[in-house]
Protein backbone atom coordinates (compact mmCIF):
# COMPACT_ATOMS: atom_id res chain seq x y z
CA UNK A 1 0.00 0.00 0.00
CA UNK A 2 1.32 3.72 -1.19
CA UNK A 3 0.49 6.43 1.46
CA UNK A 4 1.66 9.62 0.42
CA UNK A 5 1.03 12.94 2.29
CA UNK A 6 2.87 16.41 2.31
CA UNK A 7 2.66 18.05 5.84
CA UNK A 8 3.16 22.03 6.75
CA UNK A 9 6.29 21.80 9.33
CA UNK A 10 6.95 25.83 11.01
CA UNK A 11 9.37 26.53 13.22
CA UNK A 12 9.20 29.63 15.43
CA UNK A 13 11.60 32.45 17.69
CA UNK A 14 15.01 30.83 19.37
CA UNK A 15 14.00 27.36 17.38
CA UNK A 16 13.59 28.91 13.94
CA UNK A 17 17.08 30.81 14.40
CA UNK A 18 18.72 27.42 14.95
CA UNK A 19 17.21 25.07 12.73
CA UNK A 20 17.77 27.88 9.88
CA UNK A 21 13.88 26.93 8.57
CA UNK A 22 11.02 29.22 9.54
CA UNK A 23 8.53 26.94 6.87
CA UNK A 24 8.85 23.91 4.58
CA UNK A 25 6.91 21.07 3.16
CA UNK A 26 7.71 17.11 4.18
CA UNK A 27 6.51 14.68 1.67
CA UNK A 28 6.51 10.95 3.32
CA UNK A 29 4.92 7.66 2.14
CA UNK A 30 4.38 5.95 5.00
CA UNK A 31 2.12 7.34 8.07
CA UNK A 32 4.35 9.79 10.42
CA UNK A 33 4.42 11.00 14.39
CA UNK A 34 5.38 14.33 15.07
CA UNK A 35 9.15 13.08 16.44
CA UNK A 36 9.11 11.37 12.94
CA UNK A 37 8.30 14.74 11.45
CA UNK A 38 10.69 16.73 13.87
CA UNK A 39 13.63 13.79 12.78
CA UNK A 40 13.17 13.84 8.73
CA UNK A 41 13.15 17.63 8.83
CA UNK A 42 15.92 18.88 11.15
CA UNK A 43 17.73 15.59 10.75
CA UNK A 44 18.54 15.79 14.77
CA UNK A 45 17.63 12.33 16.22
CA UNK A 46 16.11 13.57 19.74
CA UNK A 47 13.69 16.62 20.56
CA UNK A 48 15.38 19.23 22.58
CA UNK A 49 14.57 19.63 25.96
CA UNK A 50 11.33 21.82 26.97
CA UNK A 51 10.24 22.00 23.06
CA UNK A 52 6.64 22.77 22.00
CA UNK A 53 4.74 20.90 19.59
CA UNK A 54 1.24 21.59 17.88
CA UNK A 55 -0.63 19.78 14.90
CA UNK A 56 -2.82 22.56 13.47
CA UNK A 57 -2.46 24.77 16.14
CA UNK A 58 -3.65 22.40 18.96
CA UNK A 59 -0.71 21.43 21.38
CA UNK A 60 0.32 17.33 20.77
CA UNK A 61 3.01 14.98 22.44
CA UNK A 62 5.53 13.43 20.72
CA UNK A 63 3.81 10.51 19.86
CA UNK A 64 0.74 11.64 17.72
CA UNK A 65 0.17 10.39 14.46
CA UNK A 66 -0.12 13.44 11.73
CA UNK A 67 -2.43 13.52 8.47
CA UNK A 68 -1.97 14.29 5.28
CA UNK A 69 -2.44 18.14 4.70
CA UNK A 70 -1.39 19.02 8.62
CA UNK A 71 0.46 21.39 10.11
CA UNK A 72 3.07 20.73 12.11
CA UNK A 73 5.14 23.53 14.38
CA UNK A 74 8.00 23.35 16.65
CA UNK A 75 8.94 26.02 19.12
CA UNK A 76 10.45 26.72 22.41
CA UNK A 77 8.61 27.68 25.84
CA UNK A 78 6.69 30.69 25.25
CA UNK A 79 7.24 34.12 26.98
CA UNK A 80 4.21 36.69 26.29
CA UNK A 81 2.38 38.72 28.20
CA UNK B 1 -18.80 36.57 25.55
CA UNK B 2 -14.99 37.83 25.28
CA UNK B 3 -13.20 39.67 22.58
CA UNK B 4 -9.46 39.02 21.71
CA UNK B 5 -7.51 41.15 19.72
CA UNK B 6 -3.53 40.86 18.45
CA UNK B 7 -2.30 44.26 17.83
CA UNK B 8 0.90 45.56 16.17
CA UNK B 9 0.10 49.00 16.74
CA UNK B 10 0.89 50.63 20.72
CA UNK B 11 -2.48 51.17 22.67
CA UNK B 12 -3.60 52.92 25.56
CA UNK B 13 -5.15 50.60 28.15
CA UNK B 14 -7.55 52.05 30.01
CA UNK B 15 -8.78 54.56 26.80
CA UNK B 16 -9.52 50.82 25.42
CA UNK B 17 -11.25 49.48 28.66
CA UNK B 18 -13.27 52.77 28.61
CA UNK B 19 -14.45 52.07 25.05
CA UNK B 20 -15.09 48.86 25.01
CA UNK B 21 -17.08 48.97 28.54
CA UNK B 22 -19.17 51.23 26.46
CA UNK B 23 -20.16 48.88 23.86
CA UNK B 24 -21.08 46.12 26.42
CA UNK B 25 -24.37 44.25 25.69
CA UNK B 26 -27.17 44.80 27.58
CA UNK B 27 -27.01 42.08 29.49
CA UNK B 28 -22.88 42.68 29.88
CA UNK B 29 -24.28 45.86 31.65
CA UNK B 30 -25.43 43.85 34.56
CA UNK B 31 -21.55 43.78 35.69
CA UNK B 32 -20.72 44.93 39.49
CA UNK B 33 -17.30 43.95 39.05
CA UNK B 34 -14.23 44.40 36.86
CA UNK B 35 -11.14 43.12 37.44
CA UNK B 36 -8.37 44.19 34.95
CA UNK B 37 -4.66 43.34 34.30
CA UNK B 38 -2.07 45.75 32.08
CA UNK B 39 1.49 44.03 31.36
CA UNK B 40 3.90 46.48 30.50
CA UNK B 41 7.49 46.58 28.97
CA UNK B 42 9.75 47.55 31.20
CA UNK B 43 13.30 49.37 30.48
CA UNK B 44 14.89 46.75 32.49
CA UNK B 45 15.06 42.95 33.00
CA UNK B 46 16.96 40.26 34.80
CA UNK B 47 19.67 42.76 35.67
CA UNK B 48 20.27 44.69 32.09
CA UNK B 49 19.03 47.64 30.54
CA UNK B 50 16.60 46.59 27.25
CA UNK B 51 16.16 49.29 24.57
CA UNK B 52 13.32 47.42 22.49
CA UNK B 53 12.07 43.69 21.97
CA UNK B 54 10.82 42.07 18.53
CA UNK B 55 7.81 40.14 19.99
CA UNK B 56 7.07 37.16 17.56
CA UNK B 57 4.09 35.39 17.71
CA UNK B 58 2.24 32.20 15.42
CA UNK B 59 -0.67 33.75 13.79
CA UNK B 60 -3.95 31.84 13.93
CA UNK B 61 -2.58 29.52 16.61
CA UNK B 62 -2.34 32.39 19.76
CA UNK B 63 -6.28 33.16 18.59
CA UNK B 64 -6.82 29.55 18.52
CA UNK B 65 -4.99 29.51 21.93
CA UNK B 66 -6.45 32.33 23.52
CA UNK B 67 -10.09 31.57 22.56
CA UNK B 68 -9.42 28.13 24.61
CA UNK B 69 -8.00 29.92 27.50
CA UNK B 70 -11.18 32.21 27.27
CA UNK B 71 -13.78 29.01 26.96
CA UNK B 72 -12.10 27.14 29.98
CA UNK B 73 -12.59 30.38 32.60
CA UNK B 74 -16.49 31.08 31.19
CA UNK B 75 -17.15 27.07 32.06
CA UNK B 76 -15.51 27.88 35.51
CA UNK B 77 -16.96 30.89 36.24
CA UNK B 78 -19.10 33.39 35.74
CA UNK B 79 -18.51 36.25 33.08
CA UNK B 80 -20.75 38.68 31.38
CA UNK B 81 -18.16 39.85 28.98
CA UNK B 82 -14.12 39.64 28.54
CA UNK B 83 -11.38 41.37 26.72
CA UNK B 84 -7.73 40.13 25.65
CA UNK B 85 -5.27 41.83 23.83
CA UNK B 86 -1.79 41.51 23.40
CA UNK B 87 0.93 43.44 21.28
CA UNK B 88 2.94 42.20 18.88
CA UNK B 89 5.46 42.93 16.64
CA UNK B 90 8.23 45.55 17.74
CA UNK B 91 7.98 47.14 20.90
CA UNK B 92 9.65 49.68 23.58
CA UNK B 93 9.12 50.99 26.76
CA UNK B 94 7.26 51.96 28.60
CA UNK B 95 4.88 50.16 25.67
CA UNK B 96 1.64 48.40 27.15
CA UNK B 97 1.95 44.31 26.15
CA UNK B 98 -1.17 42.70 27.31
CA UNK B 99 -4.43 43.70 28.91
CA UNK B 100 -6.71 41.22 30.36
CA UNK B 101 -10.69 42.36 31.32
CA UNK B 102 -13.19 40.64 33.15
CA UNK B 103 -16.81 41.70 33.41
CA UNK B 104 -18.91 39.86 35.79
CA UNK B 105 -21.60 39.96 38.58
CA UNK B 106 -19.53 39.43 41.36
CA UNK B 107 -16.06 40.61 42.07
CA UNK B 108 -14.90 36.18 43.25
CA UNK B 109 -15.15 35.65 39.30
CA UNK B 110 -14.09 38.26 38.29
CA UNK B 111 -10.90 38.26 40.29
CA UNK B 112 -10.27 34.75 39.15
CA UNK B 113 -11.01 34.90 35.89
CA UNK B 114 -8.80 37.45 34.84
CA UNK B 115 -5.41 35.73 36.64
CA UNK B 116 -6.59 32.33 35.33
CA UNK B 117 -6.11 33.87 32.25
CA UNK B 118 -3.37 35.91 32.11
CA UNK B 119 -1.21 32.60 33.82
CA UNK B 120 -2.86 30.84 31.15
CA UNK B 121 -1.43 33.13 28.68
CA UNK B 122 1.38 33.12 29.97
CA UNK B 123 2.21 29.72 29.73
CA UNK B 124 0.74 28.74 26.42
CA UNK B 125 0.01 31.39 23.73
CA UNK B 126 2.54 31.27 21.28
CA UNK B 127 4.24 34.13 21.81
CA UNK B 128 7.98 34.62 22.16
CA UNK B 129 10.39 37.90 23.17
CA UNK B 130 13.19 38.84 21.21
CA UNK B 131 15.12 42.05 23.31
CA UNK B 132 17.34 43.80 22.27
CA UNK B 133 20.03 45.09 24.70
CA UNK B 134 23.23 47.72 24.42
CA UNK B 135 25.35 44.25 23.77
CA UNK B 136 23.11 42.69 21.74
CA UNK B 137 19.88 40.44 21.26
CA UNK B 138 18.63 37.91 23.57
CA UNK B 139 15.57 35.47 23.52
CA UNK B 140 13.90 34.82 26.91
CA UNK B 141 13.91 31.58 27.96
CA UNK B 142 10.76 31.15 29.52
CA UNK B 143 8.12 32.68 31.85
CA UNK B 144 8.22 32.87 35.93
CA UNK B 145 5.47 31.55 37.39
CA UNK B 146 2.62 33.38 38.50
CA UNK B 147 1.26 31.67 41.25
CA UNK B 148 3.02 31.27 44.68
CA UNK C 1 3.29 54.86 48.40
CA UNK C 2 -0.34 54.85 48.15
CA UNK C 3 -3.28 57.11 47.45
CA UNK C 4 -6.22 56.77 48.91
CA UNK C 5 -9.37 59.16 48.45
CA UNK C 6 -12.84 59.57 49.42
CA UNK C 7 -15.04 60.70 46.76
CA UNK C 8 -18.70 62.55 46.86
CA UNK C 9 -18.97 62.93 43.29
CA UNK C 10 -19.32 60.45 40.31
CA UNK C 11 -15.95 59.00 38.75
CA UNK C 12 -14.85 57.57 35.37
CA UNK C 13 -12.63 54.88 36.37
CA UNK C 14 -10.22 54.73 33.42
CA UNK C 15 -10.01 58.27 33.13
CA UNK C 16 -8.55 58.57 36.65
CA UNK C 17 -6.22 55.46 35.74
CA UNK C 18 -4.87 57.30 33.16
CA UNK C 19 -4.63 60.47 34.59
CA UNK C 20 -3.04 59.08 38.06
CA UNK C 21 -0.85 56.94 35.92
CA UNK C 22 0.99 59.84 33.98
CA UNK C 23 1.74 61.46 37.35
CA UNK C 24 3.77 58.66 38.80
CA UNK C 25 7.32 59.10 40.48
CA UNK C 26 10.36 57.92 38.37
CA UNK C 27 10.91 55.03 40.89
CA UNK C 28 7.43 53.68 39.84
CA UNK C 29 7.34 54.01 36.19
CA UNK C 30 9.67 50.59 36.53
CA UNK C 31 6.35 49.04 36.98
CA UNK C 32 5.41 45.75 34.69
CA UNK C 33 2.61 44.92 36.07
CA UNK C 34 -0.78 46.58 36.77
CA UNK C 35 -3.97 44.92 38.36
CA UNK C 36 -7.65 47.07 38.95
CA UNK C 37 -10.34 45.86 40.62
CA UNK C 38 -13.44 48.49 39.44
CA UNK C 39 -16.77 47.78 41.61
CA UNK C 40 -20.06 48.65 40.06
CA UNK C 41 -23.11 49.48 41.44
CA UNK C 42 -26.18 47.67 39.47
CA UNK C 43 -29.80 48.19 39.02
CA UNK C 44 -30.56 44.80 40.33
CA UNK C 45 -29.11 43.48 43.93
CA UNK C 46 -30.28 40.10 46.17
CA UNK C 47 -33.40 39.70 44.16
CA UNK C 48 -34.66 43.26 43.39
CA UNK C 49 -34.54 46.23 41.24
CA UNK C 50 -32.69 49.61 43.58
CA UNK C 51 -33.32 52.79 42.18
CA UNK C 52 -29.94 54.36 44.12
CA UNK C 53 -28.25 53.95 47.15
CA UNK C 54 -26.70 56.38 49.89
CA UNK C 55 -23.35 55.10 51.13
CA UNK C 56 -22.64 56.66 54.47
CA UNK C 57 -19.27 55.96 56.14
CA UNK C 58 -17.30 57.41 59.42
CA UNK C 59 -15.29 60.18 58.31
CA UNK C 60 -11.79 59.64 59.59
CA UNK C 61 -11.45 56.25 60.24
CA UNK C 62 -12.47 55.30 56.94
CA UNK C 63 -8.95 56.85 55.77
CA UNK C 64 -7.02 55.60 58.19
CA UNK C 65 -8.42 51.46 57.96
CA UNK C 66 -7.49 52.08 54.34
CA UNK C 67 -4.73 53.38 55.40
CA UNK C 68 -3.71 50.69 57.66
CA UNK C 69 -4.86 47.83 54.60
CA UNK C 70 -2.50 49.52 52.50
CA UNK C 71 0.25 49.41 54.35
CA UNK C 72 0.03 45.64 55.36
CA UNK C 73 -0.18 45.14 51.88
CA UNK C 74 2.84 47.24 51.31
CA UNK C 75 4.64 45.15 54.48
CA UNK C 76 3.17 41.39 52.41
CA UNK C 77 4.21 42.35 48.47
CA UNK C 78 6.11 44.44 46.51
CA UNK C 79 4.10 47.31 45.54
CA UNK C 80 5.69 50.89 43.63
CA UNK C 81 2.89 52.60 43.49
CA UNK C 82 -1.91 52.17 44.84
CA UNK C 83 -4.41 54.09 44.08
CA UNK C 84 -7.40 53.43 46.26
CA UNK C 85 -10.85 55.63 45.23
CA UNK C 86 -14.08 55.18 47.19
CA UNK C 87 -17.32 57.06 46.48
CA UNK C 88 -20.00 58.33 49.46
CA UNK C 89 -23.11 59.98 49.55
CA UNK C 90 -26.44 59.49 46.96
CA UNK C 91 -25.41 57.16 43.76
CA UNK C 92 -27.13 55.72 40.95
CA UNK C 93 -26.41 52.97 38.39
CA UNK C 94 -24.06 52.64 37.08
CA UNK C 95 -21.35 54.24 38.78
CA UNK C 96 -18.38 52.94 39.92
CA UNK C 97 -18.10 52.78 44.00
CA UNK C 98 -14.93 51.59 44.42
CA UNK C 99 -11.48 51.49 42.65
CA UNK C 100 -8.32 49.77 43.47
CA UNK C 101 -5.22 49.65 41.39
CA UNK C 102 -1.77 48.56 42.17
CA UNK C 103 1.58 49.10 40.53
CA UNK C 104 4.14 46.42 40.63
CA UNK C 105 7.45 45.08 38.83
CA UNK C 106 5.56 41.93 38.90
CA UNK C 107 2.06 40.30 38.32
CA UNK C 108 2.28 38.22 41.19
CA UNK C 109 2.64 41.15 43.55
CA UNK C 110 -0.07 43.38 41.73
CA UNK C 111 -2.48 40.48 41.68
CA UNK C 112 -2.35 39.57 45.47
CA UNK C 113 -2.07 43.10 46.41
CA UNK C 114 -5.26 44.15 44.75
CA UNK C 115 -6.96 41.38 45.52
CA UNK C 116 -6.50 41.59 49.32
CA UNK C 117 -6.90 45.38 49.77
CA UNK C 118 -10.29 45.01 48.11
CA UNK C 119 -11.03 42.48 50.52
CA UNK C 120 -9.90 43.80 53.37
CA UNK C 121 -11.68 46.89 52.21
CA UNK C 122 -14.78 44.88 52.19
CA UNK C 123 -14.81 43.88 55.77
CA UNK C 124 -13.19 46.48 57.30
CA UNK C 125 -13.65 50.08 55.91
CA UNK C 126 -16.56 51.63 57.67
CA UNK C 127 -18.62 52.27 54.61
CA UNK C 128 -22.49 51.18 54.93
CA UNK C 129 -25.04 51.11 52.12
CA UNK C 130 -28.25 52.09 52.30
CA UNK C 131 -30.34 51.01 48.82
CA UNK C 132 -33.54 52.96 47.67
CA UNK C 133 -35.95 50.11 46.25
CA UNK C 134 -39.76 50.61 44.71
CA UNK C 135 -40.91 49.08 48.27
CA UNK C 136 -38.78 51.20 50.41
CA UNK C 137 -35.33 51.30 51.76
CA UNK C 138 -33.38 48.72 53.21
CA UNK C 139 -29.63 48.63 54.61
CA UNK C 140 -27.31 45.82 53.35
CA UNK C 141 -26.98 43.68 56.31
CA UNK C 142 -23.11 42.09 54.99
CA UNK C 143 -20.62 41.94 52.28
CA UNK C 144 -20.34 38.32 50.83
CA UNK C 145 -17.48 37.02 50.90
CA UNK C 146 -15.00 37.20 48.05
CA UNK C 147 -12.34 34.30 48.68
CA UNK C 148 -13.80 30.92 48.20
CA UNK D 1 -10.43 59.11 94.36
CA UNK D 2 -12.84 61.32 91.81
CA UNK D 3 -12.15 60.62 87.93
CA UNK D 4 -13.91 62.88 85.26
CA UNK D 5 -14.44 61.82 81.86
CA UNK D 6 -15.82 63.11 78.46
CA UNK D 7 -16.15 59.98 75.76
CA UNK D 8 -17.48 60.96 72.49
CA UNK D 9 -19.91 58.41 71.66
CA UNK D 10 -21.23 57.52 67.80
CA UNK D 11 -23.72 55.42 65.95
CA UNK D 12 -23.50 54.82 62.28
CA UNK D 13 -25.74 53.85 59.78
CA UNK D 14 -28.63 50.86 60.44
CA UNK D 15 -27.42 51.09 64.51
CA UNK D 16 -27.41 54.67 64.29
CA UNK D 17 -31.23 54.80 62.86
CA UNK D 18 -32.00 52.08 65.95
CA UNK D 19 -30.90 53.70 68.87
CA UNK D 20 -31.67 57.26 67.12
CA UNK D 21 -28.53 58.86 68.04
CA UNK D 22 -26.28 59.56 65.85
CA UNK D 23 -23.58 61.42 68.64
CA UNK D 24 -23.55 62.05 72.11
CA UNK D 25 -21.30 62.97 74.78
CA UNK D 26 -20.98 60.71 78.23
CA UNK D 27 -19.83 62.38 81.12
CA UNK D 28 -18.50 59.49 83.73
CA UNK D 29 -16.48 59.73 87.08
CA UNK D 30 -15.24 55.92 87.08
CA UNK D 31 -13.44 53.66 84.55
CA UNK D 32 -15.21 52.23 81.57
CA UNK D 33 -14.83 49.92 79.34
CA UNK D 34 -16.28 49.97 75.46
CA UNK D 35 -19.41 47.85 76.80
CA UNK D 36 -19.46 50.31 79.81
CA UNK D 37 -19.77 53.07 77.34
CA UNK D 38 -22.64 51.12 75.35
CA UNK D 39 -24.81 50.38 78.78
CA UNK D 40 -24.55 53.78 79.44
CA UNK D 41 -25.55 55.48 76.55
CA UNK D 42 -28.18 53.25 74.91
CA UNK D 43 -29.42 51.74 78.46
CA UNK D 44 -29.02 48.07 76.60
CA UNK D 45 -27.54 45.86 78.59
CA UNK D 46 -26.29 43.62 76.07
CA UNK D 47 -24.30 44.29 72.61
CA UNK D 48 -26.31 43.35 69.34
CA UNK D 49 -24.89 40.27 67.76
CA UNK D 50 -21.91 41.23 64.82
CA UNK D 51 -21.96 44.96 66.53
CA UNK D 52 -18.36 46.21 65.33
CA UNK D 53 -16.72 48.90 67.68
CA UNK D 54 -13.87 51.60 67.42
CA UNK D 55 -12.09 53.58 69.95
CA UNK D 56 -10.17 56.26 68.12
CA UNK D 57 -11.09 54.95 64.88
CA UNK D 58 -9.34 51.65 65.76
CA UNK D 59 -11.28 48.63 66.09
CA UNK D 60 -11.34 46.96 69.66
CA UNK D 61 -12.71 44.24 71.75
CA UNK D 62 -15.52 45.32 74.02
CA UNK D 63 -13.87 44.66 77.42
CA UNK D 64 -11.14 47.73 76.18
CA UNK D 65 -11.03 50.49 78.70
CA UNK D 66 -11.69 53.96 77.27
CA UNK D 67 -10.28 57.37 78.40
CA UNK D 68 -11.30 60.87 79.04
CA UNK D 69 -11.28 62.30 75.48
CA UNK D 70 -11.80 59.36 73.40
CA UNK D 71 -14.27 58.92 70.28
CA UNK D 72 -15.99 55.61 70.81
CA UNK D 73 -18.00 54.25 67.74
CA UNK D 74 -20.52 51.34 67.64
CA UNK D 75 -21.44 50.19 63.94
CA UNK D 76 -23.19 47.32 62.10
CA UNK D 77 -21.17 45.16 59.85
CA UNK D 78 -19.60 47.10 56.78
CA UNK D 79 -21.02 47.01 53.60
CA UNK D 80 -18.40 49.38 50.99
CA UNK D 81 -16.67 48.28 48.06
Amino acid sequence: MHIFMTIQVRFFASLREQIGIADTQLEASAALTVIQVWQQTTGQSTLPANILMAVNMDYVAAEQPVADGDEVAFFPPVTGG
Amino acid sequence: MMHIKILDQAFEPYAQLQGYQASLSAEARGFGATSVFVGTMRDFNQGVQVQRMVLEHYPGMTEKELSRIASEAEQKWEILDGLILHRVGEITPPDSIVLVAIWSRHRLDAFEACRYIMEALKSRAPFWKKEALDTGERWLDKNTAGYK
